[in-house]
């Protein structure tokens, strides 16, 4: 499955268009102050345009994007800072349950998960000392850190069953026994911390013969990618807008971006920029490969990216100065957001350790 | 150094120690810990305990109700306070316009604003950076116009910490504005509650407003206000610089955060081993502890030199330059192993003394001060800025 | 690019891998895995051997020669060639001034010139630095007065690789003193046999003199050797310098020491246990294949723009930066990590293919290089200058 | 025992004054060329001016020199380029018999020590797989990298006998069954790989109750914060060195030094000396207290140093551009000592690993 590019440019060009008029800076503060911590209506242009559709198969009137059709909306997301549930249910969520649902339960909630009406979210990093387990028909647990689980109607659990074995399960978020604890991270986007106390839930029963464990693996490293791509976007934008200052901004009766020591470091970032455009490239493309090369490329993008867009955005707050630290300023809500991407699905650490892993276990090819 | 003066510096370490244990009120130890944020009841109450210990002027001249601190107790005094998480002592009286009016102010000026900058009965605020003049302050435009006994006051400043607050502005204006671009500055004391000042807050990343705009319009200011001579407010300005640079307590902010990461390392267990087991992190830590001890060596050399007058001039520089470095290098790590805790911030918890959503109690604490850490390659003259003056100062480039 | 291309360029890796195993012969293998010095013969005996393969000059166009190769097949030739340590693709002849040749050069010059440096029956030599003009070529001071059917040539040339061997210089020169700094630059081509060139060997820090001073006393050089027109010599020279900045073979030697480092710290025990499994070592060659997959992507991605034609103008100074910077860094790791063997250096070895004192038989060829390679981020276009020129013709600082 | 004032800066100024008059960098060249790699006359000029019997106590007409003294000479050493074995000999070697030989040791061999008659090295590092082996009267094994193991006239080497005990022999470095294999560093000093097959050797054996093991901790120790001074000496010299070149330099028709990045570069590196220079004293200081915090701060400031003096060396090479890599400029023999030190005593990643091990194992004191 590739997806063409003339859906990928068009894709690109929508969403960009719809943030341009409906999402500026100054628009998204109101965003900001919405109970949910998203635009309601955004979601639901999201669904007009099909943005939610984006992983559905054809034939469940989706548009079978792969992880570079993903990629151009989240790109986009990062540049704009968008705020609504797509990775969490559109991409995640709705990924997840593809791989592993059934005829049955695909049938129930994709169309729902289409006209945005459903937000799902994935419940996967166990509260300490209380890892989920499911006895069949009743989940008992706590998850944390749990993306727009404040506002899911549903929820994808990971859990153990009574075997031991991984399993993918679905409960219903307002179902009697969840009790969730909703907060707002960093950047201000919702989440939550749930409990669930034998709460009524269903197993993930795919037809294929993916294991759960299995495809929570390729779901993380997909959700990983989409990360990826989205601090590619607020990369991007930090590179362009900090440009641009240092060339209006004066002092000492010139233009810093004159000073040498500050273009020197622009370069770098600018340089960083484009390893990670590679990166994001190269990850997207790993996808698609064997499990062992995929983990690699993709934890190493990951660890690579998540050190190199956070030093682009403390070079980027740095040069701005005083107005950088400010909240009235986007370079701040950047730093945000990619203190929040580099805490979902992985440390960097963890990132890392496994790229070295895979790539020292792998003997030369000469 | 003399042993003598290593003794006298260490014994008030202790007595820090032992205020801090003994003295401090539970309530204020508390917010303190947990990096609250702290009203300005709070600040005024913490600056008048250390008046009251003897420590809010001690490094001024004793005529001035000083103790005559040497450096190194200053530096002591500041680094040992910081490394207990102890609330910031603000500067702007105490620190940096005190000393410009017992240097350079008449009689009359020391007599009334000394006391009330001692016990903090007065509240400071510095009017020095201007929206396009940061640290260029010889790009600077508000102006003061003489007019018969008072002058008149217009322009704007920016990035004045708790203006919202202060009783009392001290400010560089220009009072010439045909001279060349620095000899036509002056310094003036302005009460913030004359007509024509307007505070508004900027918000900054962590959600407070630590910072302000000021404007002046048509402020009047009475000429008695003038500290020392017209146009020579460069001069009193480069003093002041000067003390603002004794970054002391950077190098006690920079234990304290390291000493968070270690705690948090050690008591964390992922898997069944602390944190501080794994290699990655294990390695970071050693590497920021063997900064800090090249960090913290050097500073005492260049205590040291300031205390015997061997002074390159770029010591002050070195020490703000790779402390801030250092600092928000170990902030990040500390938030970053914090996890899921590390992104999950509530700022009204910071207000009303709750708890975080998630993590250790101090979570949001070390929040709002990762997000305001930044500022601090920034304010106080950025690293940039630091950087020129060992070029050019020490190395003659 | 498209899979067509692609494909291509992997047969041609393999090919390269093939020859290095097959067709190579075994001395100048071995010299070449061991880092040996490689004198004049071997060089011009390995610059034929790539012709033989009809690679020498695959980049040119097939009029000249050439295969008209995409810049693909030409990056992955370079690279596969460094991954695999072979020596060194001598540039200045099939590289920079056969393309000068023929895109600017007179039919004559063409016919003259380009099989000679097809074939390495004329080795050639670079002239472009002087004293106190390095990458800032507006400062030539060697001039060419027109006499006749000749110039006259005076002046110095330094950093010339090579010039000790070489029969031809190609130089850039002053041919009107009184025009603008750049458009009085000409391009001539020196016969090394004239009269008045005078080659003084400029040792560097592995004791070798891989570099020149050239030194030009009232060289008689005819007016026939004059490229394109007088005056224009910084048009080809830009077109040269683009040539040169197409540093496909770095990011093969940055792979090729990252294996060397690899297969050292797999095959060294110490205290029972493989280097490798150190925390310390094994999380900087972590770092270090991070960094090279970075490098590694976006070399590939600036081929596939230079192909598309969508560059920004950045791609090559992107390579070269972090390239150097890579090869620069893992060597100092290997250097370190080789312990008492990485200190001890026996440079007579390297040219008698003797064993070193200490280590693994590739030690002295490495030592070599590990001094050699400090010139990377100097030569070609210092770091510096590829920054500023990033800042310049991408971010228009 | 701490050397007074007075006596360090007579040592630091005649050490200076000798070097400026008989060790310039072009004088240097002829020592070079020497078979032993150093000037002989220089090394009797040092016997004359009291530096070979630095560390000799005073009733042995030395100067009982500490480590600040040490210092003194070696960070002339370092700025100079000094080849001759002081380190070596009149540091380590001389050092290792005072704390643990013999009394009748220590007769025969200090006055030698001190007129330079003798040069006494430490083998230390084991050949792989030949561990020296010393049986009460003969030593069989093999030490690789013997710095002046060369020109050595007697070998202190550290072996075990037969009880798994560590000792401290003194061998005769032309003794029948020592074979020695000559070469030269990267910074041309002389060394040696020796083997040893059934050597005849005595122990060190000390008065006083100190065991071989500690001495040999103390003296590498010790060795390391001498190392540690000449690379002080190495630094400030590149600092001033390259400095004075950015000011005449002229590049673009500019001094480069008025480029703010290599401003911004160099103030780094004036720093990092700095930092360097506050190490040092306090590694010297260190070397008198308790042996934890002992090893603690020496390992702390070699490992910050090796690294920290090598970056200086390194923007040095590149600041000065083509010339910064020739043989014929100091820069390129600075790096060259700087390699070589930071092999000696320890590699940097085992004195870091020392230095975090030690940190971590103490609580914080608040």
């Amino acid at each position: 499955m590739s997806t063409d590019l003339e859906t990928i440019a068009m894709l690109r060009d929508s969403a960009a268009r719809y943030a341009e008029d409906n999402y500026s800076f100054h628009q998204r503060w109101s965003v900001l102050e919405q109970p949910s911590g998203y635009s309601p209506q955004a979601w639901s242009d999201f669904a007009e345009f099909g943005f939610l559709a984006l992983r559905l198969p054809e034939e469940e009137g989706g548009l079978d994007g792969d992880a570079v059709a993903v990629g151009a909306i989240m790109e986009i997301v990062g540049a704009r800072l968008l705020m609504e549930p797509l990775l969490a249910s559109a991409v995640v969520g709705t990924g997840l349950l593809l791989r592993q649902g059934s005829a049955e339960q695909k049938a129930t909630l994709l169309p729902a998960l289409a006209d945005g009406s459903l937000v799902l979210a994935l419940a996967d990093e166990d509260a300490p000392g209380q890892a989920c387990v499911f006895d069949g028909r009743h989940l008992t647990g706590g998850k944390l850190g749990v993306l727009h689980g404040d506002v899911a109607g549903k929820l994808l659990v990971s859990a153990r069953d009574t075997a031991g074995e991984t399993v993918v399960v679905l409960v219903d978020a307002e179902a009697p026994g969840v009790s969730r604890k909703a907060y707002r991270l960093v950047d201000g986007r919702g989440a939550a911390l749930i409990a669930f106390e034998g709460v009524q839930a269903e197993c993930l029963q795919p037809e294929s013969g993916h294991s759960a464990a299995e495809s929570l693996a390729a779901i993380r490293d997909e959700a990983t990618v989409a990360l990826c791509a989205e601090s590619l976007g607020i990369v991007r934008n930090l590179v362009t807008i900090t440009t641009e200052y240092l060339k209006v901004r004066k002092q000492f009766g010139r233009t810093i971006g004159s000073n040498q020591a500050l273009q020197h470091r622009m370069v770098d970032c600018f340089m960083l920029q484009e390893e990670i455009r590679a990166l994001v490239a190269a990850a997207q493309q790993a996808l698609a490969g064997p499990a062992e090369e995929r983990t690699r490329i993709v934890s190493g993008a990951r660890a690579y990216i998540a050190h190199a867009a956070r030093k682009v955005c403390n070079e980027a707050i740095q040069m701005h100065g005083g107005l950088g630290v400010t909240d009235e300023l986007d370079v701040s809500h950047y730093f945000r957001r990619l203190m929040v991407n580099a805490a979902l699905f992985g440390s960097r650490d963890a990132h890392f350790a496994r790229f070295t892993d895979a790539t020292l276990a792998v003997a030369s090819p000469h | 150094m003399t042993q003598e003066l290593r003794a006298r510096a260490e014994r008030l370490r202790q007595e820090v120690r032992d205020f801090y244990a003994h003295v401090m009120p539970a309530d204020l130890r508390d917010k303190s810990h947990r990096h609250q944020v702290l009203s300005k009841e709070d600040y005024v109450r913490w600056m008048r305990l250390l008046d009251q210990q003897g420590w809010s002027v001690a490094h001024w001249p004793a005529e001035y109700g000083g103790k005559g601190w040497s450096p190194l107790e200053r530096f002591a005094f500041e680094d040992e306070l910081a490394r207990l998480g102890c609330p910031w002592v603000i500067p702007f009286g105490v620190k940096y316009v005190g000393p410009v009016i017992y240097a350079f102010g008449s009689e009359a000026q020391k007599q009334r604003f000394l006391p009330g900058i001692k016990t903090t009965e007065e509240f400071w605020a510095q009017g020095y950076s201007e929206p396009g003049a940061g640290s260029d302050l010889a790009g600077l435009r508000t102006t003061a116009l003489r007019e018969g006994d008072h002058y008149v006051v217009n322009g704007q400043k920016v990035w004045t910490t708790y203006a919202q607050w202060a009783d009392w502005l001290f400010c560089l204006v220009r009072t010439d504005r045909d001279d060349k671009p620095q000899s036509g500055i002056s310094f003036l004391l302005i009460d913030m509650n004359s007509p024509g000042v307007k505070v508004v807050p900027i918000r900054t990343m962590d959600g407070y407003a630590h910072v302000n705009e000021v404007w002046l319009e048509d402020v009047k200011v009475p000429a008695e206000n003038l500290i020392g001579e017209e146009g020579k407010g460069w001069t009193y300005a480069k003093f002041l610089l000067k003390n603002e640079r004794t970054a002391g307590a950077i190098v006690g902010w920079a234990w304290h955060v390291l000493d968070r990461l270690k705690k948090h390392a050690r008591e964390t267990r992922v898997d069944g081993a602390a944190l501080i087991e794994q290699p990655l992190l294990r390695n970071r830590i050693g590497e920021y502890e063997l900064r800090f001890l090249a960090l913290e060596l050097a500073a005492y050399q260049a205590v040291a030199a300031m205390a015997d007058g061997s002074e390159n001039g770029g010591e002050a520089s070195l020490i703000k330059i790779r402390g801030t470095e250092l600092y928000q290098e170990v902030m990040e790590t500390l938030v970053e192993s914090l996890g899921a805790a590390g992104v999950a911030f509530d700022g009204e918890a910071l207000h009303r003394a709750g708890l975080p959503p998630l993590g250790p109690d101090d979570t949001g604490g070390i929040l709002k001060d990762h997000f305001y850490n930044r500022a601090a390659t920034i304010f106080g003259g950025s690293s940039e800025i630091q950087r020129n003056i060992v070029a050019k100062a020490v190395l003659g480039l």
